[in-house]
């Protein structure tokens, strides 16, 4: 089997194209675009499981100077993750909007994607905005004074995001006049020092923006606050993810130097402290969940930073960060609609959402922290651990409160969402049963 | 190299971002912070097509006289991210007006803080 | 045989989400006694003749690709004895203590399927994701309770603790690069000690030590019974049995004392735990509340294994594990009896309680067991188990240790008492109450067999505990059935029953030789005026450690409780702080991320 | 031990417990009789009391309020006959190689319980106030004196009562412990612990007639009075006795074949002589009230049997 990646970005966006032509059908023509990337998704992080990585060139175009793709196991694992979860929340969510919605669910995700699977640097940049346009809409899509003035806060972040990711392509382009991440990786030491830290810092201060680090996440709190609850788990298993993991491509492949990591680092336990402790005494769930998600996303990015040295466990944690995070958070997202945990559905989902993200066992969250600790030890980073562990149980103390304060028996969820809210959370458990941790060790996750 | 012609546009290119990221801090209307914004990504816009541009070069269009021509790829991203920055500010606009619509006002008080 | 037993309790758990409260109990009564089984086996390794059920000593299950090692230690084995035999006991109780199944079974038998996995992992990586298992399924029965400060406390503490151990195993894993326990020894240094060090803060939090207690009293209050029943008597021993193994299996000891030949830091835990058992039981005669009397109660009580601990000789250890043995039994009984008050008469102050003594004789009969057991009174195992540990100090001259103790097993009489007069005695408050269901009085006088057992025949208790030590290189001390000998002095349970007995006779002959009549007391004291019984206040035991009030709480409540309370509330200050920088003002943000750039630029840059 | 030797055995617990009784009740009765002297008053026969309890034990009217009311009785005798045996009387061992001071100290509790148990049951709200005084009573008299035998168990190496009254009676009177000045101030705090053991003023409160209706005894009559006024009497044997063994060397003086005469004579004497002190301090002081005994006992007396405990740990562990 021959697998093209470029289908996974391809389709969305031509289904989005196609659903203004056929507004009634926008629904089935948006469900069954994504119902295709899922199924596709899946076959080609099976094909990447069993055969390792994929370069798909673009139009036949040849690197350095064509558009390419690169694919390995863990940007394929989160194509599948987010084609994945927006098929999930879609169904449960895109029927009770307009056509409109659906065609913007469709460009975020076809940007998202693009994101995770591009090999090329200005690429990024386009599917950043096009994720970033898309989300916009989306936030605003509520109408309500909240969800305009998160839209607008993202907005006006997003678009300096924007000149600054520019700004440093521009950088690197001026100095090796090519946009593919291997060829520049091959050619960075050619760069002048000062102009290649400072790309580096315009490329992490742009893409930051949208992987909600500290300071950058000014529009993180008001945007989840004020979107839908549908259009808030989208937000944090889709754009963040796929950030991070730019963020952690650029670093990784262009930017190897021990100040990267360091920077990374420094940033990541900031973000992972300041998040966790600005929810602490936030009364307003959502508000709540997105001040955590910046936390979580902290601690993503101190599992990517710790890949200088034990890149096996930094990047198995990142990976189990990921999907307790993206599935948990997600599901949370769409639970914070209903005012209380009503309903053994809901109330589970709710447990075992929190569980996840504290790390417990048998899911997803504890291998992460487990491995993330594996890879700290070995650095002997004492006050980054520290840290960590205080973050973990300011943690666990606001999200004993959120379990307390939304007990209840009310449930205004209807039957799609709390399947979507069950199946969501129920990667967690899964991924942390099944052996994938064991199989994940042992892959080339990050495979040049 | 021929640094008189390109050393003005690098200036240009920084008065364009300063002014730019000046206004969007300091100004209170929201309409005047994504006039500034653009006139941010035009300075980005600006220092793109000075990277590319070669002394002496002409439009790279093939032709045997010429030897010597501006780097074309820059001006293909420029005109995508013109395209893209005219796709922001047009949803911008879109949601500045909803925006009068709720509040009565363009003026920004700050909200949903903490 | 071990991989099915563990499969069958999951499923069980499993199963139990689903079907209705009788079936559910009966269910989870019987596949709790599976382990039980395995128990019998297993004596036979360790010099006890019992059943051989074909059941491996050794097993490694894969679960998640990684492997986990299983296996029977001489010391699991030991506190598996008197934590696995309290959970059939108490899904008996459930049987009619529950109206409806609403998710205490499930949660039960996972933390009862952890708790098992805990005692018998051989590798840290087990270790800790039992550990955690059981701290998830354990917050679950706590949820239950819809207490706010029981939630956030718990799973703060909880969370606390697996952070904590978490650092100890990796710390060790790292010296030793080995996930297997066996492996660890090696280290020395800085190291070894902060890893031990946050080992044993770690396992404190379960075994309710005292600055790590806070959550104790929230949580044991307003749970279930039956889940406090085994909170406070199986898995506060979990956390003892973490602090053993590290502490005297893998050499612990030696490695702290490596590390500062000086300092005996196991004093240390002997101190920490002597004014647990000292404040605590301070506080526990000022409570009104029954239940929150005996959480700390709990908490002074499971202080003494900790003195025990840190003083670390063989009379210490051996009376430690007896405690640990005797503490399971008895405050199981005394949770399940309050249990059994709350399900007759739905109070639980004991101000409001009073003369279901003779209502309900047998409840009142276990609890006045499990009392004399928690007071030490000598005719009972709690005696020989306090006493072991008095002669340790004595031995040690620990002169700082043994007045705490010693006052504090005064103490013990004080709150005893205040079970006993303010729910079982005094004013006969609910004449139409009746006796507790069947099963839980069964339950209860079960759970009271082996205290009765070790009451006459001590000896056998260390009989019991002596594999467990001599695995660790503790030689067990002298003994004969009756008579346990030390080089200060001797006790000999049979001299006193025996001349308990004797000595009863002139009291019966006292007793017998003239009649008496049972009149009520309302005859003498009222001269039959009819009396106003249901004014809390005219109850004597209301306030009735009144002249206490003024000595105690203003000394030791601050320091025991509030702390964590100030601690919570001062994150939320910080945390107040800290949302400040999100002030709402897109323009500041704006400001942030300029500010961002240029700093990493001149980090970079210059750096 | 062959069947004699228990029948010795036997015979000799029995002996002693009788003469314990009898000696508790005799100075009870010497005791009004001087409390009476000193009150300028004439005062009862000193063998009033055996005249009481006889009285109490053969009355026709006994009212009880049910079976846990009678554990008082059955607990209060056997267990404070229990605590006599097991404590070196006079240099005779009888059990005390059995067990040790912590075990009387804790024996000590059983007839108090037993006595709790009963007052409670009665359901007399005067009688559960007088039992908390008695707890809250016996806390603060525990704690200097828990500090004075642990100072004297360190200094011995020893918990064995036994084994304390032998090495005090190694050089007779001058190997006593209270000889030794650390001892000294200790003994000053045991004896103001004996003085709230044996629930005499300025530390009856707990009983604090013309207080609380008599105290936790209020429901008790007949038999049970009676059995509660033995108690008391074998009660004041065992602690004054206690108080011998730790410190007047168990009252042996003498070695040899009738030595044991000499020494019971003397225990006799000493036993008498506290008791006498406390019965003086009693008639010469006013009451206590619950919580000035508890930061008596808690500050000032705690403070000086810790100064001894202190001295002690430096003079042993030089």
């Amino acid at each position: 089997m021959v697998v093209h990646p470029v289908l996974l970005i391809a389709i969305p966006l031509i289904a989005a194209f196609i659903i203004p032509l056929a507004k009634k059908y926008g629904f089935a023509i948006a469900a069954g675009a994504m119902a295709f990337n899922m199924g596709y998704a899946i076959g080609m992080f099976s094909y990447i499981y069993s055969h390792g990585k994929i370069y798909e060139m673009i139009a036949g175009f040849k690197p350095p100077v064509g558009i390419f793709l690169a694919v390995d196991a863990l940007s394929a694992m989160l194509a599948l993750l987010i084609n994945l979860f927006a098929f999930i929340n879609f169904i449960a969510i895109g029927k009770e909007w307009n056509y409109k919605f659906s065609m913007l669910y469709l460009l975020a995700i076809a940007g998202s994607t693009g994101i995770v699977l591009t090999g090329d640097i200005f690429n990024m940049f386009i599917f950043f905005e096009i994720t970033a346009v898309a989300s916009y809409a989306l936030i605003a899509g509520k109408k309500d004074e909240k969800a305009i003035e998160g839209a607008i806060k993202y907005m006006v972040l997003g678009s300096i995001a924007s000149i600054f990711i520019l700004m440093g392509i521009a950088l690197i382009y001026s100095q090796l006049k090519t946009l593919n991440i291997y060829d520049i990786a091959a050619r960075i030491s050619s760069m002048d020092e000062k102009i290649k830290w400072a790309s580096f810092a315009l490329l992490l201060t742009g893409i930051g923006v949208e992987a909600e680090i500290f300071p950058l996440n000014g529009w993180v709190p008001a945007a989840y606050q004020g979107a839908s609850s549908g259009v808030a788990s989208l937000l944090s298993f889709g754009p963040s993810k796929a950030a991070i993991y730019a963020i952690a491509r650029i670093m990784m492949v262009i930017f190897p130097f021990h100040a990267t990591y360091e920077i990374a680092l420094y940033v990541g336990v900031v973000t992972l402290v300041i998040g966790e402790l600005a929810a602490f005494m936030q009364e307003d769930v959502k508000r709540m969940l997105a001040y955590s998600s910046i936390g979580q996303m902290g601690l993503i990015l101190i599992a990517f930073s710790l890949a200088s040295q034990n890149i096996q466990n930094a990047l198995i944690a990142a990976f189990f960060l990921i999907i307790s995070h993206a599935s948990a958070k997600s599901s949370l997202f769409l639970l914070s609609r209903s005012p209380s945990m009503g309903g053994a559905a809901c109330k589970y989902t709710g447990i075992v959402g929190v569980l996840s993200i504290i790390g417990m066992p048998p899911l997803a969250g504890f291998w992460g922290k487990w491995y993330l600790m594996l890879a700290a030890i070995n650095e002997k980073l004492w006050l980054v651990i520290m840290l960590v562990f205080f973050a973990g149980i300011v943690e666990a103390g606001y999200f004993a409160r959120y379990l307390h304060k939304s007990m209840g028996n009310e449930s205004k969820l209807n039957l799609r969402y709390k399947v979507a809210m069950v199946v969501m959370v129920s990667f967690t458990i899964l991924l942390g049963l099944l052996p994938i941790a064991y199989k994940m060790a042992s892959l080339p996750l990050w495979g040049w | 190299m021929n640094y008189a012609l390109v050393t003005p546009c690098y200036i240009a290119v920084a008065a364009l971002l300063s002014i730019g990221l000046y206004g969007v801090v300091s100004k209170r209307n929201l309409m005047k912070i994504f006039i500034s914004l653009s006139i941010m990504e035009t300075g980005v816009n600006l220092l793109l097509i000075t990277i590319g541009y070669v002394p002496e070069g002409t439009a790279p269009i093939e032709n045997a006289n010429f030897t010597k021509y501006v780097d074309p790829l820059p001006q293909a991203l420029v005109l995508t991210a013109i395209v893209i920055g005219l796709s922001v500010t047009a949803l911008a606009i879109a949601m500045l007006i909803s925006y009068y619509e709720k509040k009565g006002s363009l003026e920004y008080k700050g909200g949903m803080k903490w | 045989m071990l991989d099915i037993i563990f499969a069958e309790l999951i499923i069980a758990a499993i199963i139990t989400f689903f079907v209705g409260k009788k079936i559910a109990s009966i269910i989870a009564g019987f596949i709790s006694i599976l382990p039980l089984f395995a128990l019998i086996d297993w004596a036979n390794n360790f010099g006890f003749k019992t059943i051989s059920f074909g059941i491996e000593r050794q097993m490694n299950i894969s679960v998640a690709g990684i492997t986990l090692h299983l296996g029977i230690t001489p010391l699991s084995w030991f506190f598996a004895l008197m934590i696995l035999p309290l959970f059939p006991l108490i899904m008996l109780y459930s049987y009619s203590f529950f109206k409806e199944n609403d998710g205490f079974y499930p949660f039960m038998l996972f933390a009862f399927a952890s708790t098992f996995g805990i005692l018998l992992s051989k590798d840290m990586l087990s270790l800790f994701l039992f550990w955690e298992i059981m701290s998830w399924s354990s917050f679950l029965l706590v949820y239950r309770s819809r207490d706010k400060e029981a939630i956030i406390s718990y799973l703060i503490f909880s969370v606390f603790s697996a952070f904590a151990i978490l650092f100890g195993l990796m710390i060790l894993w790292h010296e030793n690069f080995s996930l297997l326990l066996s492996d660890i020894g090696r280290i020395n240094g800085i190291y070894g000690f902060i890893a031990i060090a946050s080992l044993i803060i770690g396992f404190s939090v379960k075994s309710v030590l005292m600055p790590l207690h806070a959550w104790a009293p929230f949580v044991y209050s307003k749970s279930d019974e039956p889940f406090v029943a085994f909170l406070s008597g199986g898995l506060s021993k979990l956390g003892y049995y973490g602090m053993f193994l590290f502490l005297f299996t893998l050499n612990g000891v030696k490695i702290l004392q490596n590390y500062t030949p000086n300092v005996a830091w196991n004093y240390l835990l002997a101190v920490v735990g002597s004014l647990s058992a000292f404040v605590a039981t301070m506080l526990a005669i000022m409570q009104d509340d029954l239940r929150k009397l005996l959480a700390y109660s709990s908490i002074g009580q499971l202080g003494y294994i900790a003195i025990g601990f840190g003083i670390g000789t063989p009379l210490a250890i051996t009376g430690a594990l007896f405690q640990a043995f005797n503490h399971a039994f008895f405050k199981a009984v005394l949770f399940l009896a309050a249990g059994a008050v709350a399900y007759r008469t739905g109070k639980w102050k004991i101000s409001e309680l009073g003369g279901l003594a003779y209502r309900m004789p047998l409840t009142f009969l276990a609890a006045l067991f499990a009392i004399f057991a928690l007071a030490a009174i000598p005719i009972t195992s709690g005696f020989a188990a306090k006493w072991l540990l008095y002669e340790a100090a004595i031995q040690q001259k620990y002169v700082f240790i043994a007045p705490l103790m010693l006052i504090a097993g005064v103490g013990a009489f004080l709150y005893s008492f205040r079970i006993l007069y303010g729910v079982f005695l005094g004013e006969n408050r609910y004449p139409d109450v009746k006796e507790a269901p069947k099963s839980m009085i069964a339950a209860m006088f079960i759970l009271m067999l082996p205290l009765i057992i070790f009451v006459v025949f001590p000896g056998y208790m260390l009989d019991l505990m002596k594999p467990a030590l001599s695995n660790s290189g503790i030689e067990s001390i002298a003994h004969t059935k009756f008579a346990i000998e030390t080089s200060l002095a001797k006790y000999n349970s049979m001299a006193v029953l025996i001349t308990l007995i004797a000595a009863m006779v002139p009291a019966f002959i006292i007793y017998k030789a003239r009649k008496h009549r049972i009149t009520s007391f309302e005859d003498n004291y009222l001269a039959g005026e009819p009396y106003e019984f249901h004014n809390p206040s005219m109850h004597a035991a209301h306030n009735f450690y009144k002249p206490l009030k003024g000595v105690v709480l203003p000394y030791f409540e601050p320091g025991a409780t509030y702390y964590f309370e100030k601690i919570y509330k001062g994150i939320g200050i910080l945390s107040n702080g800290i949302r400040r920088i999100y002030t709402g003002f897109v323009q500041d943000y704006a400001i942030y991320v300029v500010i961002f750039l240029l700093a990493v630029m001149g980090w970079l840059i210059w750096m | 031990m062959d069947v004699m030797g228990i029948a010795i055995k036997v015979a000799l617990l029995t002996a002693y417990a009788v003469i314990g009784t009898c000696v508790g009740l005799l100075f009870m009765g010497i005791g009004r009789k001087i409390i009476a002297r000193v009150h300028n008053r004439v005062g009862p026969p000193f063998y009033q009391n055996f005249i009481d309890v006889a009285k109490l034990l053969s009355k026709k009217t006994n009212i009880s309020h049910g079976w846990i009311f009678d554990l008082a009785l059955l607990f209060s005798i056997s267990g404070i006959l229990l605590t006599l045996l097991f404590l070196p009387i006079g240099g005779v061992q009888l059990l005390s190689m059995e067990g040790d001071a912590f075990l009387v100290l804790y024996l000590l509790a059983i007839p108090a319980l037993g006595f709790a148990l009963g007052a409670g049951a009665s359901g007399n709200p005067n009688a559960g106030v007088g039992v908390m005084r008695a707890l809250v009573m016996m806390l603060s008299y525990e704690l200097p004196f828990i500090i004075t035998l642990i100072a004297l168990m360190i200094y011995y190496d020893t918990t064995s009562l036994a084994t304390i009254v032998r090495m005090q009676s190694i050089n007779g009177v001058k190997s006593w412990a209270i000889t030794m000045p650390p001892f000294m101030l200790a003994a000053f705090a045991a004896d103001m612990a004996l003085q709230g053991m044996l629930m005499e003023q300025p530390f009856d409160i707990p009983v604090a007639p013309h207080e609380i209706a008599s105290g936790p005894m209020v429901e008790f009559g007949g038999k049970y009075l009676g059995s509660l006024m033995l108690y008391k009497a074998i009660a004041l044997v065992a602690e004054t006795t206690l108080f011998v063994d730790l410190f007047l060397g168990g009252g042996v003086v003498a070695h040899g074949n009738f030595a044991f005469v000499i020494n019971f004579i003397v225990w006799l004497a000493l036993i008498f002589l506290l008791f006498i002190l406390s019965i003086l301090i009693a008639a010469s002081f006013p009451r206590f009230r619950i919580e000035q005994a508890f930061g008596f006992y808690w500050k000032y007396e705690a403070i000086i049997a810790a100064i001894s405990l202190i001295w002690v740990y430096i003079l042993v562990i030089k």
